[in-house]
Formats: structure tokens, C-alpha cells, sequence
């Protein structure tokens, strides 16, 4: 049977010595005014100038070699710089994709051209992806993806339309799953691949959605007959499904999934430590120990991915968990201080709360909706 | 049900249902002040209900009103009927007109407006919060000050400064200041304590049938969302975890819309304030399921700003942290509880030995 | 679509007394020794003195019609009755099954001969019930039972198992859900009947089933050919699915699903308001505003059923929020209180603790589980 | 993970798995001392994990000793298996020789043996309640006190009185009373709050280890069941609400593994008890979570005696309350942040400035 068993890790003094360095340049970026904390930034902070100074760390790609502009760090640096970023409520969205899943996905499956264009652009925070696989009625039923590439002299013309797609209007490119054969009633998982489409060519278009809060982060994007060049199929032709599966894995297991709302979490124990408020503080505390554990599962699972082991379904499980642990902050926030959310509050606390609230109903549809996320974890379980 | 409320709440829910729009309700969130839905409120004699047709009311009573606060949470009217209805009431109580233009509320310990009365009228300093609506009110209902004695007062807001601000609804929870403003008022001495915990009362029950109305409203969609969306090649409903969705859904609403019933009733019969407690926090804890559960069902499209799914749950958000939480409302049953010694639970839960126990 | 409105009812000063009446009786009968106080008493709690005091009181069938041994009193005078017998966990597990379901049964369905020999014994409180639907591998999958009856001479010939059947041991009859004509691929619900078998007949074995306690609270009853008289038929032949569905609503919309842990939320308020513990008594507070809705909608299908509506989805609904309401009294106790669970605690807190904790898990599965009930709910939403 | 753990893991589990079985358990519930298995275990060296072998013991670390407790509770042995293990571990720590007898543990503030030296020897008389294992333990470590001044005393238990009782899985938790009873005893001058902390620390994390492992078990047993389990025809596991459970249960399962895991290590490098802490209220919070939805899956055929889940489910039951609840461990952590004025809740978590900053 499947088990979820995963190493511990102790980070060392020199980590701990780079937590602190990347900790201090956050500080002092919030301190000089280029960014403002905030609640689920990595999908809803988007600053061109702050992703280009993370380029400039060397904090993007970091685990890249070096010949792609990466920095050739360890996995654990790599989540020590995410964290810090997510817990200061750092505008990362921009190059956030990128970083997580359309570059790691071209080191693995890329041609060696691929890599050498795109890779240092991605390091310098100054090239953003977007994902391109949901689409109106696919919803979380990813093999009913409809969108088509066909072959063509020296590329493919693609038709179709992807949704709920982040930051595509800010995005340079697009890493598009599509059929590039006909369904196949037996495999439903067959005849898919991935398609690199640059966003500024010729039938592209981009509509956005606004969010319930009448933001706009995500969008609709068109294709009516877009020449895609050979160039740019990423791995190969019709392995698009497995590809896919693999990049999930990036999109789920990380800290982001646990984090969304932790500006709120580090409010409320500010106050609660304030309000010398024992009983209170001693529930928070619960939710901090939540935390540690989520905390530990995704730090073992980055050690994992390091060492090139199948952690799709632990992912999963993460992600769903720590997904709902983000929206459990809220809920018990409001419960635990005398606060009232609201976006344009002179209080800390309550914009976040209000921030926190508002965007948890994305949190377990956005990646992989629970009751999906947990039917892969029942089935990984079942079957091994 | 009496025939006057049937009859009332089946014209408010026509007028609601043909006019109250997905469009209208995202334009009034724009700031745009929705005169011609007021306008059919008003001609329905909806502001003015629970006020005897002598004193040129609508007639019926308070439990008639909170049944029509229930279909405004259902439609997320954006205008100041549950601030307007109750504000009747209360100046109804001083021996006051009722109004019909747009009414707002602030009853509030320690907010107050100084009164001095000089030869021009009356001159009134003061700043009062989170005010419902208070930019589109043309009068406020609030606490007044004289010479160290308390009044109830009506106050035009014309001449006060307001600073906007929005609930998670985006309805109006402005800050209101009047300084050495010069006005017309009317005022009646009155027991500020009384005063608060009587709006308190009101307010709070107005909320639970909003809230109410709100997640019957949700329900529905869902239910439907359910029918016409497919997945995996067939309609979502037939899905297992969809179906526990939609059951914890229903229960939540149905248990809400029941206590809250029973609140109303029993508020109309004896000021029995511990059903509205006891709806108070039902709907306020409730409300934080149906909102996420509804969005789950509804996936992406639900969160979209089109869709409008997220005018009634944004509402939840908003309301449930509104005239008091579910943890407010809680410390005030337990406050009843332990000023009354005698009575096990179950005494008071079925309270035989008098009408009102724990008054 | 189906709308879950319920009636709001109003005790009246009569009620109240008669209520009084009740409680006044059950204090005695607890202060002379008769039963001592305990959770989940209606399936646990067998005392046939206690039973047949209650027979005596005319508080058994108190709905039913004068003729048939009943006190024709309304709907509302049954539920006080039942709700102060759980409130004080009387020791009414004997005739809990008669007087709630295999008697109204007899009532609607019932020939006049059976009502007129069942219902006064039953009313009398000297004759004990049984419930025979499930069978081993049936489980939640009614539609699969398999015990058959067969026509023979004045009569039926009866095989089969039925199993997790409370109280058989103690029950004269039992009312047997079973095939009476061969399977029907088109209509899984076609060909059922209802017999009431005598347990003292020939070919009947009841094999008890132990408890996780070790108690022996339920049992498997073992048919071999077991002659069942014409006369034992109830309603008509073929209609069993129908009838089996009437007789659920009456098994889940009582207070038992509500109140079988409520002598443990006594207790819990009764030592916040002896500890003059606010805090803690404001979240119980929560658990009372929730037992309260749920308590008046169970009050709401009381009056419906009276008024011969059907009430079947409405009752599934609030089994189930009633059952999680239970579980829920005990998993807040213990973290509101300092309190160790302990069958043998001096303690009555701790007692009841115990006794709630371990058997919560039934609480979810009897009567049907969850899953079952959330399906029926949904799906009868959805259809109409 | 060393060679050491390694062989001595799988040596317990193979020991474990093939003589405690459902049956054993029984007996043990019944009352009867399972010498057979405690004599395997014993010849296992498992008792002395954490002493050298230059003093008589086994070899290896606390954190070794601690794995071995997840697979005592993955089995649910019925012997005083942590007692004695950690009993031992305190033992060393005085400089006393380790003990292969069953051992008991009962220290705890305010309660303690009442200590006189006569010629015959020792006469000693006191209280100690809620003994895990008592009625079959040879030994009790506890706290004595002579002359107003504290001990840490190893006292047999044979003269002493017993009354029975047993936690919520059967497990004995008795009363030992001394009256005047005379006997030998080893004794240690010790700082007793030290002692106290030290031990709720070491029971802390057993707990926390046997209850990651039973719930290990349920896991294994559940997915298990829902394979071979049909219901409408098919396996129980394709029904979508048992994978929502089954998930739920993975959750709960591997997050309290993982924090359990991290807070062996973290202790055993530097007495870290934050990590530990954290551990404590994640696996007593997990344990109802994971014992109701186990159960819900397994059906009736899981809630009666027959089956083994129940030997598992009320262990998490009576765990989850020993040597300190979720509310007691997060409320360390609380009095830690609270006394830690110049952290942040994220340098807190990260601890970047020291090993330990929060000792």
C-alpha cells in the first residue's frame, strides 16, 4: 500500500544564515515602499519591479544550473526563499508560474534550445508564464480538454480557448495542453501535448475575468488559428497527458498551498500576544501547530522532488490540506479577535482578514478542487 | 400565516423577483443609488409595516416585517430597507411620523451627538461609525446629548461630512461627522441602555432573517447549478461529494430559516430575546458553511465577478459579523444562563415554568 | 424544488403542564432507584419495571386511538414525553421500537386483528419490537436483502438473516423485511413484504453481537424455515419496499437523534455555570443555539406527520445534522472541561463522557449512515 | 536513519506482527498479564533503548526508543511498554541500574509517597491515582518526600493496596496505596519540578508516537476494508465518499507521522519541546478525527467487539487525553510565545536566531 512517509529535515546553519539574508532584503524593500504585505500575493501581487530584483538575487530559478542563469542551490534554498516570500506577503505573482512549474517542466522535458531561451529570461524575472490547461466545461475533468493543435509545414495551427487562466494578461507566454490527435475512447489520456505559445502572436486574445471581488487576475484567452512553430512543442508529441501530470506535482506541493493566508495568521498572534489573551492565544496555537505539521509534509516533499522521487499523490494530499488549513486561519480569526473585515480598513488585521475571506473560495478549486485532489489520494492508496 | 403577511410577503417577493436584478445590484455596488426599486418598496407600503394604518402605517406587525427582511436578504437588496423599517419602529415607540425617504440607524454605546440649541436651530458635533448606508440616508436615527441628558434623535444628514467606506458587500458603512452643524431635529428624552439593547435586538433579528433569506437564495441556485452543469459527463448532482455538499447545504439553511422563524415569533409574542439569540448564532455560524460549500458546488464560474452567486455570499460575510457575531450573541445567552441559578438546561430550554424566564 | 419550510409551534400552558407531569414523574422514579441517569439510553437503557410504569402512565402509544390500548392525545404531548425520557436518560430501550415505529406501522398498514392484538399489549409496555431490515453484506443497500418468504399453506415459509438488530434478545416480535417473490432487474424495489415473526417460533436463533464495550446491545437472528401464519402479513403482499420507506420516516425525525448525548451537555453546563467559566460557557452556548434549531425543527415534522404529510426527506436531514450534533456535544466537552472519560469515574462528567465517546460511532451509522442520508436529501432536492 | 533504529524497528514490528494479536489483546482486556509477549520484548532489549551497553542496556538514543513506541501503539501492545522504557531512561538518569520487570510511572504534582527510615527499613505511605499498568507493574518511579525534602524514589509496588479502574481502552489505570507499608526502596535527591516537566515531556512524546502509529494501523485496515468491502455491487472505495474520507484519513494519518517524526528528532538533538508541543496537539486533534471516520467507513461490522479496529480506535480515544490533552500542549506553546516578546510568529516557527530560542 502507498504510504505517505517522508523524511525530516533539520536545516543547517547555513541555510539558516541565507533564511535571514533573504529575510532582511524583504524588510528593507517593504520598508523603502516597493511593496505592501498582503494575502495570497503569489496570485494577486503582480510587480514587475519586485520580480526583477528577485532576478537580480539570483532568487529566481535558483536551483537551475547555472548555465541556464539559474543559481545551482539546493531545493531546501529554494524553499527557504518561497517561504519568506509567502510569509511576508511579497508581489511575486508575476514570475511566480514561471519559476514554480513552466521552468522546472522545460529543464525536464525541454529541448536544449528551449532551455537556453527561456530558461535565463525566467532567472531574470523578467519572463512570465501562464498555464494553459483548463478550459470552459473541462472544469476539473482535464481529459475533456478540447483545445486542438494540428500539424502544419514547420509548426502547428492551434484553436481553442483556455480559462481561468492567472496572470495572462501580463504573461509572455503560454504553456498550452492540447489534442494534437483525435480522442481516443479507449484513453482518454492519450493524443495530448504541450505547446509553448507566445501570447503576443497573431489569433491570440485575451479577455478578462474579473473575481468576485472585481479584481482582475485571471482571463480567458482565445486561439483562432495560431501558428505555433515546431520549435516550440516541449517533450514529445502525444506524451503531453504525462508531462502534465508531472507539473502538477510542482503546483501542488508547495508552500503557497499552506500560506496564502499567513500575513493574517502572524497578525493575529501579534494581537493576541498584545492582549496578554492566554485562552485565545492557546486556541491560535492550535492552528500553529497545524502549520508546523503542513509545514514539515512540504518541506519533506521538496526534499523528495530534489531526489527525483514520484510525489504526485503526497502532493495532493498536501495541497488539499493545506488548502483548507489557509481558509481555517480565517474562520478562526474572526472568532478569535474583535475584528471586522473590511478591504479599505485603517486596521491591519481586518484588511487581511477581508482579503483572507474573499479569496478563500479559489484556495480549493484553484489547482485541483478537494473533493479531485482527495479522489487522487484515495486511488493512489487503493491501487498500491 | 395571517393573510396580511401571505399577502405582503407574496408582493415583496414579485416586486423583488421582476426588479431587483443581478445589473441592479452590481450598479449600486458601482455607487449608484437605486431610486426606482426604493421607489417600489415605498409604494408597497413596505417601510411602514408593523405601524397601524391610523398612524398612517401599513399595518400588521413586527413578525410581518421580519418575514419581508427575510426575502430582502434573498434578492441582496442594496438599499436601506432593514435600517428604514426598523427606524419606523422606533420612532413609532417616541410618538414620532414615520418616514419614507431613506432612514439609517446608530445606536451605539459611547457615539453620541452634543445638541446645543441656539436661535438658529440646533447646533450638533459629533462622529458616528460604520454607518449603514449613511451616504445615501437622508436622516439617521442616533443618540443625542443636551446638557448631560440622553435623547433618541432624528438628525438629517444633509450638512455632515461623510467619509465612505464599504462592507465585504460593498454596501455603505460610512463615517458620519457634524461639525457645529446647524440643523432642524426632533428629539424625546429616553433610557439610552434600553435604547441599545432594543436596536441591538432589532437589528440583530433583521439580520438573521436577512441572512436567512440570503441562504435560501444560495440553496436554490446551487441545487440548480447542480442540475445544469456536467462533469465527466453528467450533470454534477449525481456526483456523491456533491450530494453531501447540497445535504450539509440544506440542513444549514433549513435549521436557519427555522430557528429564525421561531425567533420572530416568539419575539412578537413576548420580546423573547433567546430564540433571537440562539438564531443569531445559527445563522451567523452557518453562514461561513453555505458560503464556502456554495462556492465549492459552483466551482470557478461561481467566483466570477458575472456570476451571481458571490452578491448573496458576500452578504453572509458581511452580515454575519454585523449587529453581532455569533460569539457576541453567544456571551449573551451565557450571561442569561448564569444570572439564572435555578434552572437546569433543560429547564430553560423548554422553559414551562413561565413565559419568559430569562428575561 | 423541494423546500425544507417547517411550521413553528408553540407549546400552550396545557402542554407545559403536562410536561411538567412527566418530568415530576421521572425525577421520583430516578430519586427511588428505578434508573439511573445515562446516554444513548434508548438503545441501551432495558428496564422492563421502568417500561411498563410508563404503559401504566398511558404514555406508551399515547397517540394511538382509546380502542387500540392508546390515549388519543396529539403528536405534540408524544414528542414531550419522548424528549423529557431522553433528556433525563430514562431507560426506555424495551419498548422504544414498538411504540415509535412497529406500532404506527401496525396503525397505517396494519389489518384490524393485528392492531387490536399488538397495540394495547404494545401500549401496555409489555411487548417488545424488533426491526428486521439489515442483513450481513446489506448494509446501507436495503434494496439487496435477501431473506425470502415463501407461500405455503396458511402461511409463509421464512429464511434468511437479519442482523445488527438492537434489542432482539429482549424482543417478542419482530417485523421482517423480506423477499416474497423473486428478483426483478427492472425494479430493485418490487416483490418485498412485511411479516411480523414471533421470536419464540420454531426455527428462529438469535446469535448476540458484542459492542465495542463488550456490551451486547444488538444481534444477528437467524430464520430456518420458520413458519409465519397469513395473518402476520402486514399490508399487502409486494409493498414492503413502500411500507419499509413510511416506517423510516417515524425511525429518524425523533429527538433520539438529537438528544442521545444530551444528560453529557447537562452536565457540561451545569460545571461552566458552577466554575463561573464565561468564556467557556459562551462556545457551549454554541452547541445550545444548535440543539436548539435543531430540537424545533424536529418539533416542526412532529406536527407534519400528524398532519399525514410526508416528511420523509426532511427527516433524513435532520438525522443526520442530529447525529453530528451528538458526536459534536462530546468532542466540545472534553476540550471545555477537565474531564478524563471513564466508564468508572466517580465523576458523572466523566461518566457520560465515556459513555457518549464510545458510542458516537453508532450514532452515524444506524438508522442510516450519512452517506445515505445526505444522498436521500440531495437527491430529493434535485428531483422535484 | 541509523543501522541501529533500522534493525531495531524491524525487529519489534517483526515481533509485534506475529505475537500480539487481536485475540491477545482481548485476553489482556479481560485482565490477564500477557508474561509471553512481555518476555519477547524484553529479550528484544527493547526496555533499555537509550542505555548503553556499557551500563547493561541496548544501545542506541531516546529517538530510537521513541520509534519502537509507534509500532507499541500500531499493535496496540497491552503492557507497560513506554512506562518502563522511559521509567528506565529516568533510572539512568539517576544513576540506578535499568529495570526488566514491568515499571510504572506517577509523577505528578502534588502527589507523592510520604517517606520515614525506621531500623526494618522503610516505611512509606501515600497516594498515587490514575497508575497506568499499576495492578501488574513490580515497581513504580515516583516522587518521595522525607523530611521536606524531595526524592525521586523507584518503590516496589507488592503491600501496597490497589483499586482497580481502566482508561476508555481497557488499559488499567489504577490506584496504589501505601499505608505504613514497610520495604526497600532506591531514592535520589531531585528538583522536582524538573522532574515533573522531564517526564509530561517524555510521556508527551510516547504519546504522541504510539498514537501516529495506531493510527498508521486504521489507515492500513481502512483502505483494506474498503477494498474488500461491497456495497451496490462494487468495492466500497469507488463510492466518492469514501475516497473524501479515506483522503481525510491519509491526511490526518501522515501530517501527525511527520510532526511526531520531526519532534523525535528535535528533542533528541537539543530538548527541543516546541516541536513536541506541536506534535502533541496535532496528534491528540487528529486521533477523534481519524477514529470517527474510520469507524464511519468500517460500518457496523467496525463497532463490534469482534472486529480490531475498535482495540485501535479507543486507544486514540483514551490517548488522546494522557499526559496532556491538545488544550494543555497548546497552551505551553502559548505561555512560550507569550514569554518570547521579541519574536515574530514566523521567526518563531523558522527559529533562525538560535537552536532553541524558546527553552
Amino acid at each position: 500500500m502507498y504510504k505517505f512517509v517522508l523524511p525530516v529535515v533539520e536545516f543547517t546553519e547555513e541555510h539558516n544564515r541565507f533564511r535571514l539574508e533573504v529575510r532582511e532584503f524583504l524588510q528593507k524593500e517593504r520598508e523603502k515602499g516597493t511593496y505592501e504585505t498582503r494575502c495570497d500575493s503569489w496570485l494577486n501581487g503582480f510587480n514587475p519591479e519586485f520580480s526583477r530584483k528577485l532576478g537580480e538575487k539570483g532568487w529566481i530559478g535558483i536551483t537551475w544550473p547555472k548555465k541556464y542563469g539559474g543559481s545551482e542551490r539546493s531545493a531546501l534554498d529554494r524553499y527557504i526563499v518561497i517561504e519568506e516570500l509567502l510569509a511576508a506577503g511579497a508581489p511575486v505573482a508575476g514570475h511566480w508560474i514561471a519559476d514554480r512549474q513552466s521552468g522546472p517542466l522545460l529543464l525536464r522535458f525541454g529541448t536544449e534550445e528551449q532551455r537556453k531561451f527561456y530558461l535565463p529570461k525566467i532567472a531574470k524575472g523578467e519572463c512570465y508564464f501562464a498555464i494553459g490547461m483548463s478550459e470552459p466545461n473541462s472544469g476539473s475533468d482535464l481529459a475533456s480538454v478540447s483545445t486542438r493543435a494540428v500539424k502544419t509545414d514547420g509548426g502547428w495551427i492551434l484553436n481553442g480557448t483556455k480559462t481561468w487562466t492567472s496572470g495572462a494578461h501580463h504573461a509572455h507566454y503560454m504553456i498550452v495542453l492540447c489534442r494534437t490527435r483525435p480522442k481516443d475512447s479507449q484513453n482518454r489520456h492519450a493524443g495530448f501535448s504541450q505547446l509553448i505559445v507566445d501570447l503576443s502572436s497573431p489569433g491570440v486574445s485575451i479577455r478578462p475575468i474579473k473575481y468576485l471581488t472585481g479584481a482582475a487576475h485571471f482571463n480567458e484567452v482565445f486561439f483562432e488559428n495560431v501558428f505555433v512553430p515546431d520549435e516550440n512543442l516541449v517533450g514529445q508529441e502525444g506524451n503531453g497527458w504525462k508531462q502534465n501530470m508531472a507539473e502538477l506535482a510542482y503546483e501542488r506541493s508547495g508552500p503557497e498551498r499552506i500560506l496564502s493566508t499567513y500575513p493574517l495568521l502572524e497578525e493575529l498572534i501579534k494581537e493576541l500576544k498584545e492582549n496578554q489573551d492566554l485562552p485565545r492565544l492557546t486556541e491560535a496555537m492550535k492552528l500553529v501547530a497545524e502549520l508546523n505539521s503542513l509545514r514539515q509534509m512540504s518541506i519533506g516533499v521538496a526534499k523528495y522532488l530534489e531526489e527525483g522521487k514520484d510525489v504526485g499523490i503526497t502532493a495532493a494530499l498536501i495541497k488539499d490540506m493545506g488548502t483548507k488549513f489557509e481558509k481555517l486561519v480565517a474562520e478562526m480569526t474572526r472568532l478569535l479577535v474583535n475584528a471586522t473585515p473590511s478591504l479599505d480598513s485603517e486596521k491591519t488585521i481586518e484588511k487581511y482578514l477581508a482579503q483572507s475571506i474573499l479569496h478563500a473560495p479559489g484556495f480549493t478549486l484553484r489547482g485541483g478542487t478537494t473533493e479531485i485532489l482527495r479522489g487522487i489520494v484515495a486511488k493512489g492508496m487503493v491501487a498500491q | 400565516m395571517s393573510e396580511m403577511r401571505e399577502l405582503m410577503v407574496e408582493l415583496t417577493e414579485k416586486i423583488l423577483k421582476e426588479n431587483c436584478s443581478k445589473e441592479l445590484v452590481d450598479q449600486a455596488e458601482e455607487g449608484i443609488w437605486q431610486g426606482k426599486l426604493w421607489k417600489l418598496i415605498e409604494e408597497a407600503g413596505i417601510f411602514t409595516i408593523g405601524i397601524s394604518e391610523d398612524s398612517g402605517g401599513t399595518g400588521g406587525d413586527y413578525a410581518d416585517g421580519f418575514h419581508v427582511l427575510r426575502l430582502v436578504g434573498k434578492y441582496a437588496v442594496p438599499l436601506p430597507v432593514s435600517e428604514t423599517l426598523i427606524g419606523n419602529w422606533l420612532l413609532q415607540e417616541m410618538g414620532l411620523q414615520p418616514e419614507t425617504n431613506p432612514l439609517t440607524i446608530s445606536i451605539k454605546k459611547d457615539e453620541f451627538i452634543n445638541i446645543q440649541e441656539k436661535e438658529q436651530g440646533f447646533l450638533v458635533t459629533g462622529k458616528l461609525t460604520k454607518v449603514p448606508w449613511g451616504r445615501f440616508a437622508k436622516k439617521v436615527v442616533t443618540i443625542g446629548k443636551k446638557e448631560d441628558e440622553t435623547y433618541f434623535i432624528l438628525l438629517p444628514i444633509e450638512g455632515a461630512s461623510i467619509e465612505k467606506s464599504t462592507n465585504l458587500a460593498g454596501e455603505p458603512q460610512d463615517t458620519i461627522s457634524f461639525d457645529q452643524t446647524v440643523t432642524e431635529l426632533q428629539m424625546k428624552f429616553v433610557n439610552v441602555e434600553g435604547l441599545i439593547e432594543k436596536v441591538q435586538d432589532l437589528q440583530g433579528l433583521s439580520k438573521a432573517a436577512m441572512m436567512s433569506g440570503a441562504m435560501e437564495n444560495i440553496l436554490d441556485m446551487t441545487v440548480q447549478y447542480t442540475r445544469e452543469r456536467e462533469q465527466f459527463g453528467r450533470p454534477i448532482h449525481r456526483q456523491q461529494a456533491v450530494q453531501q455538499y447540497l445535504a450539509i447545504l440544506a440542513g444549514e439553511t433549513a435549521a436557519s430559516l427555522t430557528i429564525t422563524n421561531k425567533a420572530i415569533e416568539a419575539f412578537q409574542e413576548n420580546n423573547d430575546v433567546y430564540e433571537l439569540a440562539s438564531a443569531r448564532v445559527k445563522t451567523s455560524s452557518a453562514a461561513g458553511k453555505v458560503a464556502e460549500l456554495s462556492h465549492q458546488v459552483h466551482g470557478a464560474i461561481g467566483v466570477t465577478y458575472e456570476h451571481r452567486l458571490h452578491q448573496l455570499t458576500r452578504r453572509l460575510w458581511a452580515w454575519r459579523e454585523e449587529a453581532g457575531n455569533e460569539n457576541d450573541w453567544a456571551e449573551k445567552l451565557a450571561h442569561k444562563i448564569l444570572n439564572d441559578d435555578k434552572s437546569t438546561l433543560w429547564e430553560f430550554l423548554t422553559r414551562t415554568g413561565s413565559k419568559n424566564p430569562v428575561g
